[in-house]
């Protein structure tokens, strides 16, 4: 086999890896916070698919990506208020609160896109972030592609994990969202408010999930569809356990989960496999399952209060 | 740009007999389902698989009720199904009890529904897209199938002759999607035997990212022109087209404006064109089906297509002269762009 | 009218239809040890947690150096330096013991960069106090004794005037309470202030200055401890005369019911934590080991009990020998096992008591039939040994969760003695509840012993191994050192062992 | 039973079931907010919708055959949720059960009919069951997440079904990605014609009884109880904790597994890509709303089969789009849990 294109199509798998990584990064970083404040959070899908809408539609009338992502992050916040007034204040079960978020997240978006856009006979589409080259280091090859020729919502990645990683972590609000979801009454008797970081647990989540969400419209299709967050949601729900509840963690795990992806993708462009599509498709979904396994020998603990309710 | 392939309009679509027969004696029998009070109006309903906005498949069908209704004055309703068999039975049952005597099943999948339901409700028509339904023991079931390899067939000469190779995006793998991928094919292969095609689907409608990702897979192994049949999905391939600086193919609309440099070509499905006709037949209540519909490039005015003067790598003059005679032997039948 | 530091007045705190505190007054003088004396249920921990801002009372009043306070929160009272060791640690397992110290201490956005000096800061202040805990350390990885010194070592770091220590010797060994109680000692003589719960009487007379005792929510007196005697106390506390001492009769043992030979446990960590282990334990016989606690003692039940995986020769119960699967289901074949943890192990809270009863046998007859849970019956047989063990309970469909911990242990202990055990596996028994029951669990024990059973108790309490044994056996790190009489002239020999040293040595 | 108890027993039974419907006002008087704010006649809308559940006895069957695949499958979760286990995957368990029995109804189509009924029941049972023990022994062998490994057999099984459907078990090559038809003799009799109600729902309701007397009456449903409550103290009263995952999720997913058989043998005939529309989602809030309780289940899949039912004529002739029904299922479910009568009863982890 000639050398050439075995470095293009290793190259091209992994400039995107880390594209189809994103979204997913975005969504389960915020749920390692939400998940490590004891609140599990499977509305995650529904949250994204507010984000993209909302991101969507402000990014699309005012013509301004950036007030589209402020949009994305709004609507973020009042999800995750409307999440939290149930799940901490009301004290409901999480589950059924999730559950119910992805219908109406799916439902608000659909009902909101066809009044306002679908019959509208608009072009739909806007201008999303572009990929653009960093000086020098695009150059360089293979890695220039690959690190440097991304869109900035894409780079932002890599401020974000190490971001996550140092609040939760090494300040004072980390070890505080840490303890309410390891012992929320040892935090208690210290005079942290539980209830209150566990807001900021799930704002924080509910917010990088609609960033997430936003992404998809804003920076890798230009346009908001129905469903357009396809099960995205729930795989950073994979990614935060598989990631055993830290930001790299859940980064590792959403590049592994976009490796699979791109590679099933090129896969099946390449053709020359035999293996039904259907079983490539299956292929990210199946290896998250074996390096669960795997992993799961570490045995890494989830959070002693997720998915308690506070007194 | 004009359409390149306006073949003089034939208005053969309906193999019918012509309108000519008196429109006095109706349907074969005359069953008194008392509906005496709502005969006035004409009403049109449509289940879609989708939402009707997806710019592909399902708006096409949307639009063609919109027809009906400037043209016809008819009284247009659709149903979005849930993707479950369950559903469909009685959509068609709550539209057919409600008084619509046109319903369009917008999909094969409706064609299980539409034969149990068809005996009971004898004066309605249920038309089927995507299908070659025809049973004479039930004839108010009417296929109608819009044949997307006629065009693609010529999409896939264009691209064999213009470029380097091609990659085919799908949604999911039903004969709409499968059969435009054949032809694209076979058309390929009759320009140059050896141009590279491949096809990918995406297991699903919704997930652009995806479809522009699977776009730009293409373009990284080395092919230059991109073929979206993914409904909303698509548009991640025209963005892919757009972003890559290669070439591609549009279908079901003029979504020129969505990679206005990379898009060659534009295939154009009027479908209301076709059904227009058909409704105004089963408004006068002269309907009287002998066989399933195939709409093809010989159908100008249903099917046709555009080509965009302004893309970065236009189809040039000579080519479209090829296309042409290619078009001339599709119609005659000379050409099996389904051939296997 | 006297210095105090605190005065709570006319206390009032309701649960729902559970009235803990019905208007109970107190006063802490400054500098003293005031113990807390009270049975399980008493309202001793509500009213200490009202103290530290973790529940608002209903009504009354709190004076805290001369001024009227309200503590909205814990925050509240580490601001005014009131300090408090809870019944149950308060520490977040997952983050270290520096971490755990500066919890909540400082405002969200700070970083965390002087990380080193503040674990300076607490190592200092551990040498200063000899608490010898190391501030990097995971709390997981800690003894409990070792917790409960991070503990203490967080209110001290706050800067506690006032230091509240509910129960904090349940958890501990003699020595350790030992060390506690002389340290408190120190503390209060440096002019802290010591507020002190306890069961055990024998600390209350050693080390507080004046006693309260709290009964059915409400203060019913406090008594200079020079002024007192355990039995006065006791007798106020469960408004009765209690037995101090057990009446043991003698007897003689039978034949080997149970024995193990060569047993082998690893703990969670992979590590060996019983070695080459081998006991035998006969009819009417109570064996005790003894042993300083995470001496291997909870994997020795564990492995008994057929919960972890273990190495053995040879385990025989009743002639029969056993293989690791027969230990999983010992308790079908005539074992009896009451666990250290009653909450974690023993009960399933949100079930109700007659639920919890038929926890091991609820698949028989007449329990169940054809599959079928006989309600009727289980309902029948629950009011039948709620009335036999004198368990406190309104109703037994209530949820056990209600109960007092003195109650759920006697649920406990009245499921698996009415399996009429050969032989019983004892791990902790009155761990954390009050005298009364305590005595009447042990009361339980023995009468079990009398009536042919083979017991293996395992405890912390020095006391209660003697109170209860035939034989003593003492366990340091994994291995059996040696047997003793439960003569109490032995007991330093005894204390020798614990600290690892053989008979032969010793 | 003495008259008390069982008057309580009622009153609680009651209050779990009511409060759904208490609660369906409130979320349509939000979803009329919605409806106004996008421009539509709420009261049209409702009619309409009402119409569509409620107009007469054919309108009604549909929404019962709608509620069926719901109630078996939330039946089904509410066991597994009583065991604490986070089954996110009815809707993996109902594509296996349908495969399964599709491929009992083709394949042995030949065996007569009161054979091969209840063997395409069985098998598609079977199918769900092993698909969610599946996830049970993950769990169990190598403590992985059932969160995580349902959620991702989902996938794996709809498109193993879509491999099957465009391949090997295709009607014809190269038409629409069906199966054929099961034999005839495998489709489910239907009892009130001309309505499609079929004997499906009465299993339905069936297993919903049996499953509640499972749970609440019987040795084994103490086990599930008491190993989803505690799992240690489970292990310490000589309960296999272990075994009861796997049964719980055996269960889970053999209702899952059965609704998907019920909806080939009684509705669709044979398998499609897409057979389900998102059944296994649904019926998480169904279970979820009645507190896991398998009687309440039959109600709230009632409801939620209505809302759905109800939805399609309401986008005929009120023009609403159908989507609206998600986010006034969406806001039942908040409403019900606003009403604060469910609350959760799982033990605070930490004492
Ligand atoms: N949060 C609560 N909710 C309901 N009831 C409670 C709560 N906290 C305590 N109680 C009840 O209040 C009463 C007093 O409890 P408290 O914990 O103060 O007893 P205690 O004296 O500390 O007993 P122990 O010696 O067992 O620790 C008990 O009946 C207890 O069940
Ligand atoms: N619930 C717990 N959380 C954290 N660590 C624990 C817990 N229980 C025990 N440990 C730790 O496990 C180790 C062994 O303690 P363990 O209780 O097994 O010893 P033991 O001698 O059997 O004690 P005891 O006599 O009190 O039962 C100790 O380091 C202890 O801190
Ligand atoms: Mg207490
Ligand atoms: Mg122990």
């Amino acid at each position: 086999m000639d050398l050439l294109p075995g470095i293009l199509f290793l190259q091209s798998i992994l400039a995107a890896t880390w594209r189809m990584a994103t979204p997913i990064l975005y969504a389960a970083v915020g749920e390692v916070f939400t998940e490590r404040s004891g609140v599990l959070n499977i509305g995650l899908e529904g949250v994204m698919l507010i984000g993209a809408f909302a991101g969507y539609s402000v990014a699309f009338e005012s013509g301004n990506l950036v007030l589209g992502l402020l949009a994305a992050i709004l609507s973020g916040i009042l999800s995750g208020l409307i999440f939290a007034l149930f799940t901490v204040t009301i004290k409901a079960n999480q589950i059924v609160v999730g559950a119910a978020f992805n219908m109406i997240g799916a439902g608000i978006t659909g009902v909101l896109y066809r009044v306002f856009y679908a019959e509208s006979g608009k072009v739909l589409s806007l201008k999303t972030f572009q990929p653009f080259q960093i000086p020098f280091l695009g150059d360089i090859p293979f890695l220039g592609e690959v690190l440097f020729n991304q869109n900035i919502m894409v780079y932002a990645t890599l401020l974000v994990v190490p971001l996550a990683s140092f609040i939760l972590y090494k300040t004072a609000f980390g070890l505080s969202i840490q303890a309410v979801g390891e012992h929320p009454k040892a935090a208690d008797t210290v005079g942290i408010n539980v209830p209150r970081m566990r807001y900021f647990g799930i704002l924080i989540g509910t917010t990088m999930a609609s960033i997430g969400g936003a992404f998809l419209v804003l920076a890798y299709a230009d346009q908001f569809v129905e469903g357009i967050v396809t099960g995205r949601g729930f795989i950073a729900l994979a990614v935060v356990v598989f990631g055993s509840w830290s930001p790299w963690g859940a980064m590792g795990a959403s590049l592994l989960f976009g490796v699979f992806y791109a590679l099933q993708l090129r896969i099946q462009a390449m053709g020359s496999v035999l293996i039904p599509y259907q079983f490539l498709q299956a292929l990210p979904y199946v290896v998250t399952i074996i390096f669960l396994i795997g992993l799961t020998k570490r045995r890494v603990q989830s959070p002693k209060a997720l998915g308690v309710p506070y007194k | 740009a004009p359409a390149a392939t306006q073949a003089p309009a034939a208005a053969e679509p309906t193999k019918a007999p012509a309108a000519a027969e008196p429109t006095k004696a109706p349907a074969a029998a005359e069953p008194t389902k008392a509906e005496a009070p709502k005969e006035t109006a004409f009403k049109a309903g449509l289940l879609a698989p989708g939402p009707v906005n997806d710019g592909g498949w399902n708006q096409t069908a949307y639009e063609a009720l919109k027809k009906m209704e400037a043209d016809l004055g008819a009284e247009i309703s659709y149903v979005e199904t849930e993707q479950s068999p369950a559903a469909f039975e009685k959509a068609f049952r709550d539209f057919a009890s409600q008084g619509y005597t046109f319903i369009l099943g917008h999909g094969n999948e409706y064609t299980d529904a539409a034969l149990t339901v068809a005996p009971e409700y004898p004066n309605t028509f249920f038309f089927l897209s995507s299908s070659r339904q025809w049973d004479p023991k039930v004839p108010n079931v009417v296929g109608l199938n819009s044949d997307s390899s006629q065009p693609c067939y010529v999409f896939g000469y264009i691209a064999a002759k213009m470029g380097k190779g091609a990659g085919l995006i799908g949604g999911m793998e039903i004969p709409p999607i499968s059969e435009s991928f054949t032809g694209f094919i076979n058309g390929a292969k009759a320009a140059d035997p050896n141009f590279p095609v491949k096809e990918t689907y995406l297991g699903n409608w919704t997930d652009t990212a995806a479809a522009k990702e699977a776009g730009i897979s293409y373009v990284d192994g080395g092919a230059d022109f991109l073929l979206g049949n993914a409904d909303f999905a698509t548009n991640g391939v025209f963005q892919a087209m757009a972003e890559k600086n290669v070439n591609g193919f549009s279908l079901f609309g003029d979504n020129t404006d969505k990679a206005p440099k990379s898009i060659v070509a534009n295939y154009i499905l009027d479908y209301g064109e076709g059904l227009v006709e058909l409704a105004a037949q089963v408004k006068a209540g002269t309907f009287k089906p002998t066989s399933n519909y195939e709409f093809g490039l010989k159908d100008s005015k249903v099917i046709w297509f555009t080509y965009n003067d302004n893309a970065a790598n236009p189809v040039p003059a000579d080519l479209r002269k090829e296309v042409e005679d290619l078009v001339k032997k599709i119609e005659s039948g000379e050409i099996n762009t389904l051939a296997k | 009218m006297k210095d105090c530091i605190v005065r709570m007045e006319n206390i009032v705190k309701s649960f729902g239809s559970v009235r803990a505190s019905r208007g109970v007054n107190l006063e802490v003088c400054p500098g003293e040890i005031h113990c807390l004396l009270g049975e399980n249920g008493a309202g001793k921990t509500v009213l200490m947690s009202i103290l530290y801002g973790l529940y608002q009372p209903d009504s009354g009043d709190i004076y805290y150096k001369n001024k009227k306070i309200t503590i909205g929160s814990p925050k509240d009272a580490i601001n005014l330096r009131i300090g408090m060791v809870h019944q149950h640690f308060m520490l977040v397992p997952t983050l270290t013991v520096a971490e755990n110290i500066v919890l909540g201490q400082y405002p969200a956005w700070k970083v965390l960069s002087d990380m080193p000096a503040i674990q300076e800061k607490i190592y200092q202040l551990s040498k200063e106090f000899d608490l010898n805990v190391h501030p990097e350390a995971l709390v997981q990885d800690l003894s409990v004794g070792e917790q409960q010194r991070v503990e203490i070592l967080k209110a001290l770091y706050h800067g506690a005037d006032l230091l509240v220590l509910d129960e904090p010797t349940a958890v501990l060994t003699p020595q350790e309470s030992e060390h506690l109680l002389s340290f408190l000692r120190e503390l209060a003589d440096k002019g802290l202030t010591i507020l002190f719960i306890t069961h055990k009487l024998e600390e209350v007379m050693q080390v507080s200055d004046r006693v309260t005792i709290l009964r059915d929510g409400k203060a019913i007196a406090t008594v200079n401890t020079s002024e007192t005697n355990p039995r006065e106390l006791a007798r106020m506390m469960v408004g009765r005369d209690v037995l101090m001492e057990l009446m043991k009769k003698e007897g003689e043992s039978g034949e080997v019911i149970f024995s193990v030979r060569n047993l082998n446990v690893k703990d969670e960590k992979g590590l060996p934590a019983v070695k080459n282990l081998s006991l035998e334990v006969r009819e009417r016989e109570v064996v005790g080991i003894a042993g300083v606690s995470g001496n291997g003692q909870t994997e020795l039940a564990l492995a008994l009990a057929g919960l972890v995986e273990s190495q053995f020769d040879e385990i025989i119960l009743n002639k029969h020998s056993l293989t690791q699967k027969d230990l999983s289901r010992l308790n079908h074949l005539g074992m009896a096992h009451i666990p250290e943890d009653r909450q974690k192990m023993g009960l399933i809270l949100p079930f109700s008591v007659s639920e919890n009863f038929i926890a091991e046998t609820y698949r028989n007859e007449p329990f169940s039939k054809k599959g079928f849970l006989q309600f009727r019956t289980i309902k029948d047989y629950s009011n039948m040994l709620v009335k036999k063990f004198s368990i406190r309970v309104g109703d037994v469909d209530e949820a056990i969760a209600n109960l007092s911990g003195g109650n759920q242990q006697k649920v406990v202990v009245a499921r698996e003695l009415d399996r009429r055990p050969k032989f019983l596996l004892v791990n902790q028994p009155t761990r954390g509840i009050d005298i009364g029951a305590t005595e009447f669990v042990r009361q339980q024990i023995l009468a079990e012993r009398d009536a042919g059973s083979a017991i293996l108790l395992i405890s912390t309490d020095l006391e209660e191994i003697f109170a209860l044994s035939d034989r003593i056996l003492v366990m340091y790190e994994g291995r059996i050192m040696g047997e003793v009489p439960p003569d109490h002239n032995r007991v330093e020999e005894i204390g020798l062992m614990m600290a690892g040293k053989t008979e032969a040595t010793a | 039973m003495d008259w008390a108890n069982l008057r309580t027993r009622l009153t609680k039974m009651l209050r779990s079931v009511w409060s759904p419907f208490a609660a369906i006002p409130i979320a349509l008087l939000l979803g009329a907010l919605v409806l106004l704010a996008a421009g539509y006649n709420p009261i049209t809308a409702y009619e309409a919708m009402w119409q569509g559940a409620f107009k007469d006895r054919t309108a009604f069957t549909e929404v019962l055959i709608k509620a069926t695949p719901l109630m078996f499958i939330g039946v089904g979760l509410a066991v597994a949720f009583k065991c604490s286990i986070w089954n996110i995957g009815a809707e993996g368990q109902f594509y296996a059960g349908a495969v399964m029995a599709t491929v009992t109804g083709i394949y042995l189509g030949d065996l007569p009919r009161l054979i091969l009924i209840p063997l395409v029941l069985i098998m598609g049972t079977a199918g769900g069951a092993l698909w969610g023990m599946l996830a049970a022994y993950l769990k169990n062998r190598f403590g992985a997440s059932e969160v995580v490994t349902t959620i991702m057999l989902n996938y794996v099984a709809i498109y193993i079904t879509g491999y099957l459907v465009t391949g090997p078990m295709i009607e014809t090559k190269g038409l629409f990605p069906q199966t054929p038809k099961i034999s005839e003799a495998a489709w489910l009799p239907r009892f009130l014609p001309p309505t499609r109600l079929h004997i499906g729902f009465i299993i339905a309701v069936l297993v919903a009884v049996l499953l509640y007397i499972l749970i609440f009456k019987t040795s084994i449903g103490y086990t599930i109880r008491a190993v989803g409550i505690n799992p240690i103290a489970a292990r310490y009263a000589g309960i296999n904790v272990k075994r009861n995952i796997l049964l719980a999720m055996g269960i889970s997913g053999g209702a899952a597994g059965l609704a998907g058989a019920v909806e080939v043998s009684a509705i669709s005939y044979r398998l499609y890509q897409l057979i389900s529309p998102g059944f296994g989602f649904d019926g998480i809030a169904v279970a979820l709303l009645v507190n896991n309780n398998p009687l309440g289940v039959i109600f709230s899949s009632f409801l939620f089969g209505a809302l759905r039912s109800g939805a399609e004529v309401m986008m005929m002739t009120a023009k609403v789009p159908s989507v609206l029904v998600s986010l006034i299922q969406g806001f039942v479910i908040l409403s019900v849990v606003a009403f604060g009568v469910y609350r959760v009863t799982t033990v605070e982890k930490e004492e």
